[in-house]
């Protein structure tokens, strides 16, 4: 128990004290850097959204509008109820899927690699070895004939109602991603690197398979959780190529967001929609940005508490 | 029927029931792997040996490697354009996978020293990788837009057509555009991995290195760089299957001023082109046959990434040496016969005498 | 730089946390060599601090650290020629044993003499060829040559086993290819090799000549007046296979040499860590707390390998641990420290027989010290608790009015000019005593209005509050006053074997001893260890384990005055040592 | 042993799989090249039967048809009023309930709506380049023979324009699988009082239109003729483009092999001379400023410039008018534009030979009425035919459908004087399309994505830089374009 001096002796810097010094000084006017130029895409974004038609003309430089040219213009253009841009259909129908996606992904690769791990079944080791082999074949070679089943299916199912064929077409946008081998293995390692002893003793003291699973393995497996987390929202709130195949006739109301946005993007895209599109976007991204400012810290934390193993 | 028999019976009952319970657990994920990548990959395998109509059944037929030997025909202009769509994509993975590993790194390091304000710096990189790819396009062609309405060629007064270029001739600028974007987009995740991956390294090593007299650049070398190999192999293998399979961003940023309708830059591009559009229906087979070839040399790159990042096979053997050593010098002893035992023993080369 | 004879001095180190706590109080230590110094003390007491600022991982406050009249404090700690072996063995998880132990070497460059390789490997093959008999020699040669394996795994079996230097091994493994034709070389070969030998000897000595190196006999570069030019180079692989494995023989680590550190347990891993301290072949070793992960049997052993290897390579260790039975067989001189001051510093003997004061007496030893208190009758000079009474000597009263006396002379010093270094030496005290600044009450006579007055004080002429050390020294240097002129209490204390234990036999009398029962008595195996309570004190003492001791019988416990000690219990310093 | 058993049952299941989502194989060899084929067997099938009222006319209970249009432009405000009038006349016998889908994929949605069977429209109002498609992969029927006979609402190919009935067969002999009902085309504009200005009359061939052009330039300075934005969209490639070639006797793809042979010679001067044509306007910088291809011309940018009284000629497409003559009325704030904004159109301005036969040709893109394969109800068949022979003969329709530009393909109204004198009619259709027996279309083929992108390339690569080889850039893209075709077969 260190005792404490009242006044404080004067401070003088030892030799690697200073060159920790000197480090914090360079990698904090670096980081500022790099923090600066992140953020100009989107005080960009944000402030060209603002701008009326004419300023967008005259002022393309500046990243806010000049005085006066302040303008909702854009973003009542795409809220009302007519315009083509059905964002608020985007937003929901891109939230749930992605959130069921991952959802559905960090449940299942919890369960499998539990069951990899902590059960012993014949079989199971060929499995494993299946799985590292598949994992190199690339999701690119099934999409033409996932199409095929897909469209076959459909032919057979004879849906009827919109509410059938929605939920059909997001079965199959969500359904793909979700087994995704290189996630699972990497909670199965995780899971490998566990004592034993932990599972063995709760089994000992009669906990079910059940209570072990959500009582020991689940809290200790956070960090691989985040980082599954990471991956797939990333994942399957990008993906372009998939959704795009099964959209191809659907209702513009059915799109994901990121499908949606691209009709900016198009090459038949007006140049003069500057103004709508940096709004529709802005708005795209606010729900986003608001989970993600209370998830980020906990989130990298949660990360880096108890590091990961391939 | 005597206990012996019984206990078996027990056992094997049991066993049969553990097996069961396995199997219960472990069919949801069984099914969704079988149903959405197994089956999909190993039709997509058959239909490369068939010309395929998925509206009009009646058109399939098998048509055996016909539609291997139209894709390896580089005469055939649409073969040529897959091909083609190769050269550029491996021309910019090589400079994109690298950067993606060595900047969100050398970020993750600098983090780690914990700068003043450090937390509000992690999450603004880390913010960009939420963004969705649309509005990463639509922001980034706004900013290199072409004509002076672009806002660096309006801050610079430039009239740099950033966009514009016919692919493969003259949109190296495109593919800059395309780079920066991407960085910007793509370092939050790997820079989350990487720190995390740092912050684990235990101080100890470091000092202890440090006491064996290596420098601060061996430090790095030879205890952050071990240590944090696994994680920096879940990143490159990441980025590298992302980056092979290129489809976004190009997709996102393509040549706005003469766009042409053929604009296919990567492989990922040139089967999404074909497959989405109806008119090209009876090309399904040859289609599947690119994919699986494009799935080849994807699996070609995976499997060097896991052998280069993988647990490496120790080979030497240095306890057999030692032995092997032992024998010797017991041997040299009685090759020189038992006069000089006690002079040997001394030995010219003394540990000690070296300094 | 002052011509001090130590091998390492510490002259009032000391060490300020940023936060401004201080760990470590003027730390003076003088290490001769291959001593074998253990700092021992409870947790945070800045043991393990001291030996990270000798080793240079932490920065020295104040004060120098001197090693052969060269000043350490601003030397990286790869100059320093230390090793340290850490708690947590720290070894590198991705290297397996060899490269663990290799690592030292394979990044620095040591000094090595300029040897001319040629003209050093034609003497010794000549003299090779001279000595042994030229038929066992070519069949060894052959035998060699057969086996499959590298040329450098070749090269260096020649080494060994004709204890050549690997250029020598090299010539001669180039003569064997050269006239591998014919399997069993005949005798004019021989000729052949010294011809050949000859002539790259005259050629060589051409080259030297005209180059103008001056060579010694054995052929190493010379400067003009005879010294040996030296040359920092990094060592060879076959020199570092050869001292990996002279360490590895000594900890007995050949067969895990291909095992990584997580394939070990953890006798082995600290095994390894102690050769890669070892193999720096540096002066000094530093160790903190390395038993401290073992299990009980193991830490035996390793404690005596430990001390068996420090006297192999006559080393100096700096050993730091928290057990004071290690600090005890091991150590050639013991430090105790506590919350940053040094106690005591003395041989083992010292320590143990005769305490600087209470902290160290009721810290080294197991069981340790028993102490309980008695009152100083001064008329009846005896200590007296209750019917307990020892009858003391003229001599310890004049001791305890001298020991008062300067200790009052102590306090008035530090009373009158209240600076740094007073308020240090009464940290000092403290340390020994154990009271802690923030519990102490301060005994004053205030009722509430002389509280309300301070307060009024305070707030109107804003005084800096007085220091609490000077109010507790102030406290103190009262009841030393009083002591003087009244009869306090003293802690007595007695070595656990130095208490004679017997069973009351009925017809016996005991005049002079305790009658009283045990509480417990535990069967350490060889004897018993008995606890009874003696002044309201739970007290230990010894009982040989030949006879039957249970709680139901009496006991007769007598000591004799040489074999306790007496402490005050304000400073607690020691005032009657043995004897 | 086990394993192999393992791998031989899961190759086993993954063959069965792709043969039943393969449908059965049979390999009909048949080229469907050959215009002329006849149907083996049909896949399509008649259900029910009809049921007559008292003057022998089909008698129809509350049959609702789905209608898929391609009409998604500022046409289509007119085409819902014009299906509203005939709902309300065929109230409770006939309902029309249409649904618009965007021109870009069109016939993939509709394809693949019908062969999934999900949300499949009845009857199908598309371009005629779609419906080679449709028939090839067997998504629409034909209106066959007996039904017309039956339920006595014969619709006859010779009452529509030769020009484009031809296509109805879509290559089938003597079968009806699609009828014409109007066609339209890019349109010229002109300002009348800026001709006088410059003292020339309305060029009626390409030399003529050169020296006009020629003349504004010296007089005015400004670009003579307003195009569409070549890099905005296609427009400009899939009308101005192809009427050049089809002016200057040039054809897309040959009939029967459907591949493009632009090098062989009746074919190759055509495709050069048309090729050399719009260099003439576009090339001489002064004549043409504001030539497709630069990045600043947008369809607002250049209809500003017809307005703003800086371009002679407007070219786009005829529905435009509405809008164009309100702007040039606030712009100009002039009340009446009938004297100032003339009509005409692109025949004869870029053949190279005015005096040839197809001088006069302009590529149109006609709407076509299909009916889906899964129509079964023989009465709602009849309802189907019942509409198309009212949307297409009625002429009080075809005039409200020609206020929006399309000149109606159907003779028996064509010819009749209320069509021809009407108000709108006189002013601008007549000049629009001189002759609808010129209006020439995609044709009979099923690649006709394959056709418009490689034009366009062509378009974009011999134009975009006019000093560009001609030969060299047709043989490497007819290479191209027939690679694609042999693959897609």
């Amino acid at each position: 128990m260190l005792t404490r001096l009242t006044d404080k002796p004067k401070k003088t810097l030892s030799k690697s004290e200073r060159t920790i010094r000197k480090e914090k000084t360079v990698s904090f006017v670096v980081l500022f850097i790099v923090t600066i130029l992140w953020m100009l895409p989107l005080i960009y974004m944000v402030g060209t959204s603002f701008k009326s038609d004419y300023d967008l003309q005259t002022n393309p430089s500046g990243l806010f509008p000049s005085a006066g040219q302040w303008t909702l213009a854009h973003y009542k253009s795409f809220l009302s109820a007519d315009s083509d841009a059905k964002i608020f259909y985007w937003l929901g129908n891109s939230l749930w899927s992605t959130l069921l996606h991952v959802g559905l992904t960090v449940l299942l690769d919890l369960l499998t690699a539990y069951v990899l791990v902590f059960l012993n079944f014949k079989g199971k080791e060929k499995f494993v070895k299946l799985l590292y082999l598949w994992m190199a074949v690339p999701g690119v070679i099934g999409t033409a004939p996932m199409f095929a089943i897909f469209a076959a299916i459909r032919n057979g199912l004879e849906i009827s109602s919109d509410a059938g064929s929605y939920a059909y077409i997001f079965f199959w946008i969500v359904m793909p991603g979700v087994s995704g081998i290189f996630n699972m293995l990497l909670m199965r390692n995780f899971f490998l690197s566990i004592p034993r002893d932990i599972v063995d003793s709760a089994r000992s003291d009669g906990a079910s398979n059940f209570k072990i699973f959500t009582k020991i393995i689940v809290p200790l497996a956070r960090s691989t959780i985040m980082l599954i987390v990471l991956f797939t929202f990333t994942g399957s709130w990008n993906s372009l190529n998939w959704p795009q195949l099964i959209f191809s006739g659907e209702a513009q109301k059915w799109w994901t967001v990121t499908i949606g946005l691209t009709k900016f993007t198009d090459s038949q895209a007006a140049a003069a929609a500057t103004g709508v599109a940096m709004a529709t976007s802005v708005f795209a991204m606010l729900p986003i940005i608001i989970v993600f400012l209370f998830t980020q810290s906990k989130m990298i934390d949660g990360l880096a508490s108890t590091g990961i193993k391939a | 029927m005597n206990n012996l028999e019984l206990m078996q019976r027990e056992m094997r009952k049991s066993k049969r029931r553990k097996n069961a319970v396995g199997y219960a657990l472990l069919a949801p994920y069984v099914l969704i792997f079988l149903f959405f990548s197994v089956i999909p990959c190993l039709m997509g395998f058959v239909f490369s040996f068939m010309q395929y109509n998925p509206i009009d059944s009646s058109k399939n037929m098998f048509v055996g490697f016909y539609n291997y030997a139209h894709l390896f025909d580089f005469t055939n202009s649409v073969s040529l354009k897959f091909w083609k769509s190769f050269a550029t994509m491996f021309l910019f993975d090589i400079v994109m996978v690298p950067t993606l590993i060595i900047i969100p790194l050398t970020l993750a390091y600098l983090i780690n020293l914990h700068p003043p304000g450090y937390k509000f710096y992690r999450a603004v990189i880390y913010l960009p990788s939420v963004i969705s790819v649309s509005v990463m396009g639509i922001v980034f062609s706004k900013l290199f837009a072409g004509d002076e309405l672009g806002f660096f060629n309006a801050l610079f007064g430039t009239n740099i057509k950033w966009l514009s270029g016919k692919p493969f001739e003259n949109d190296i600028l495109r593919w800059v555009v395309i780079f920066i974007a991407s960085v910007w987009w793509q370092t939050g995740t790997n820079f989350v991995i990487l720190s995390g991956a740092l912050r684990n390294v235990p101080k100890s090593l470091y000092e202890a290195c440090e006491m064996d007299g290596g420098s601060r650049l061996q430090g790095i070398l030879h205890v952050t760089l071990p240590n944090i190999k696994s994680s920096v192999g879940i990143c490159l293998f990441n980025t590298l299957i992302g980056y092979l399979g290129l489809y976004g961003q190009p997709y996102v940023l393509h040549a706005v001023e003469n766009s042409i309708d053929q604009e296919i830059v990567s492989p990922m591009m040139f089967i999404q082109y074909y497959l989405k559009n109806a008119s090209f229906v009876n090309m399904t087979g040859y289609i599947c046959a690119a994919a699986i070839v494009f799935g080849l040399i994807v699996m070609v790159f995976g499997t060097i990434e896991r052998k280069v990042m993988g647990e490496r096979k120790r080979t030497d053997k240095y306890s057999a040496a030692y032995k092997q050593s032992k024998q010797d010098v017991e041997w040299g002893l009685s090759l020189k016969g038992p006069a000089q035992d006690i002079q040997s023993v001394g030995g010219a080369n003394n540990v000690n005498s070296i300094n | 730089m002052s011509a001090n004879s130590a091998f390492i001095t510490l002259k009032n180190v000391e060490k300020i946390y940023p936060n401004g706590e201080k760990a470590v109080y003027n730390f003076n230590l003088d290490i001769e060599r291959n001593e074998f110094i253990v700092i021992v003390g409870p947790s945070g007491c800045g043991k393990s601090t001291t030996l990270r600022m000798i080793a240079g991982l932490e920065d020295i406050s104040a004060g120098e650290i001197y090693m052969e009249d060269e000043l350490l404090n601003f030397k990286p700690c790869k100059d320093r020629k230390m090793a340290i072996v850490f708690q947590s063995y720290a070894l590198y998880p991705q290297m397996n044993v060899f490269n663990n132990i290799a690592f030292p070497l394979t990044i620095n460059k040591y000094p090595a003499p300029i040897v001319n390789s040629l003209l050093s490997a034609c003497d010794e093959v000549k003299k090779l060829l001279g000595e042994t008999d030229w038929h066992t020699l070519t069949a060894a040669l052959a035998n060699v040559m057969r086996n499959k394996g590298s040329k450098d795994d070749k090269e260096e079996r020649i080494a060994t086993i004709f204890e050549l230097s690997i250029d020598g091994a090299k010539l001669l493994y180039d003569f064997c290819a050269k006239s591998a034709s014919d399997d069993q070389p005949s005798e004019d070969v021989k000729g052949v090799w010294l011809e050949r030998i000859r002539i790259n000897e005259t050629a060589e000595l051409e080259k030297v000549a005209q180059s103008g190196i001056k060579l010694n006999e054995r052929f190493c570069e010379v400067d003009d007046d005879g010294y040996e030019k030296t040359q920092v180079r990094k060592l060879t692989n076959y020199e570092i296979k050869k001292k990996v494995y002279e360490t590895a023989e000594k900890l007995d680590l050949t067969a895990y040499l291909d095992k990584l550190p997580k394939e070990l347990s953890g006798g082995q891993m600290q095994r390894v860590a102690l050769g890669r301290a070892i193999i720096k072949n540096v002066p000094v070793f530093l160790m903190d707390e390395p038993l401290s992960n073992l299990d009980a049997k193991l830490r035996l052993t390793m404690r005596s390998e430990i001390v068996k290897l420090h006297n192999k390579i006559n080393a100096t260790t700096i050993y730091v641990t928290h057990d004071q039975t290690e600090a005890m067989t091991m150590a050639s001189r013991i430090v105790v420290m506590s919350r940053g001051f040094i106690q005591q510093i003395g041989t083992p003997e010292e320590v143990y027989n005769s305490p600087s004061n209470l902290f160290v007496a009721r810290f080294i030893g197991s069981p340790s010290m028993n102490l309980f208190d008695m009152k100083f009758d001064r008329k009846g000079m005896r200590l007296k608790h209750g019917d307990v009474s020892i009858p003391m000597d003229k001599k310890f009263v004049a001791r305890y009015d001298e020991f008062y006396k300067g200790k009052i002379a102590d306090f008035q010093g530090i009373l009158e000019n209240f600076d740094a270094q007073a308020r240090e030496k009464v940290l000092k005290i403290m340390s020994a005593t154990g009271e802690s600044l923030s519990d102490k009450k301060v005994k004053k006579k205030e009722n509430i209005f002389v509280k309300i007055k301070e307060k009024l004080d305070k707030k109107k002429n804003g005084a800096d509050e007085v220091p609490k050390e000077k109010l507790i020294s102030e406290s103190k240097l009262e009841e030393l006053k009083n002591r003087l002129h009244t009869d306090g209490a003293l802690t007595v204390g007695i070595r656990p074997e130095r208490i004679r234990i017997e069973k009351v036999q009925a017809g016996k009398k005991y005049n002079g001893c305790f009658i009283t029962k045990p509480t417990i008595c535990e069967l350490l195996g060889g004897e018993y260890s008995v606890h009874f309570d003696f002044c309201d004190k739970d007290v230990v003492a010894r009982f040989d384990a030949k006879s039957l001791i249970t709680t139901n019988d009496d006991i007769a416990v007598s000591f004799s005055l040489e074999d306790t000690y007496v402490f005050d219990p304000i400073t607690c310093d020691v005032i009657k040592e043995l004897g | 042993m086990k394993k192999i058993k393992w791998i031989a049952l899961l190759c086993v299941t993954i063959l069965c799989l792709t043969f039943v989502f393969a449908g059965c194989i049979d390999p009909n060899a048949g080229n469907d090249d050959d215009d002329d084929k006849v149907i083996t067997e049909k896949w399509w099938e008649d259900t029910g039967e009809l049921s007559f009222n008292s003057e022998g006319k089909v008698k129809y209970s509350n049959i609702t048809i789905k209608l898929a249009t391609v009409v998604s432009g500022e046409d289509k405000d007119t085409f819902k009023s014009i299906i509203d009038d005939f709902n309300r006349e065929y109230k409770g016998r006939i309902a029309i309930d249409s649904e618009d889908i965007g021109q870009a994929n069109f016939e993939s949605t509709v394809a693949q709506r019908i062969s999934t069977k999900n949300k499949a429209p009845d009857l199908i109002m598309s371009h005629q380049k779609g419906h080679k498609y449709f028939v090839e992969n067997k998504i629409i029927q034909p209106f066959s023979k007996d039904l017309m006979e039956q339920s006595k609402i014969s619709i006859d190919m010779n009452d529509y324009s030769a020009g484009l009935s031809r296509y109805s067969s879509l290559g089938y002999k003597d079968e009806l699988f699609s009828i014409p009902c109007d066609a339209q085309s890019m349109v010229v504009f002109y300002n009348k009082t800026l001709l006088e200005e410059i003292g020339k009359e309305l060029p009626t061939n390409h030399q003529e239109l050169l020296d006009v052009c020629q003349a504004f330039v010296e007089r005015k300075g400004t670009s003579p003729i307003a195009w569409p934005a070549a890099n905005q969209n296609n427009h400009w490639y899939n009308y101005v483009f192809t009427t050049a070639i089809m002016q200057n006797g040039g054809k897309l793809y040959d009939e029967s092999t459907k591949k493009a042979d632009w090098t062989s010679e009746p074919n190759k001067t055509a495709m050069t001379k048309a090729i050399q044509s719009i260099r003439d306007l576009v090339a001489s910088e002064g004549v043409v400023k504001y030539a497709p291809f630069n990045d600043k011309t947008s369809d607002d940018s250049s209809q500003l410039e017809f307005v703003d009284n800086k371009a002679l000629f407007y070219v786009y497409f005829p529905w435009r008018i509405e809008s164009l003559e309100s702007l040039y009325k606030t712009r100009n704030n002039v009340q009446d534009v009938t004297d100032i904004i003339g009509t005409t159109s692109v025949a004869n301005w870029f053949a190279m030979d005015s005096s040839s036969a197809d001088a006069g040709k302009i590529f149109v893109d006609s709407h076509f009425f299909a009916m889906s394969k899964l129509v079964t109800d023989v009465s709602k068949k009849a309802a189907i035919m019942e509409f198309i022979k009212w949307f297409t003969q009625r002429t009080d329709v075809c005039k409200k459908w020609a206020s929006t530009g399309h000149i109606t393909a159907c003779k028996l109204v064509g010819d009749t004087d209320e069509y021809k004198n009407d108000a709108y009619c006189q002013r601008y259709l007549n000049n629009f399309y001189p002759d609808i027996d010129n209006l020439v279309s995609m044709g009979l083929t099923s690649h006709y994505n394959t056709v418009l992108s490689h034009i366009k390339t062509l378009g974009y690569e011999t134009l975009s830089n006019t000093a560009a080889d001609i030969e060299s850039k047709l043989a490497s893209i007819q290479k191209s374009f027939n690679d694609e075709i042999a693959m897609n077969k």
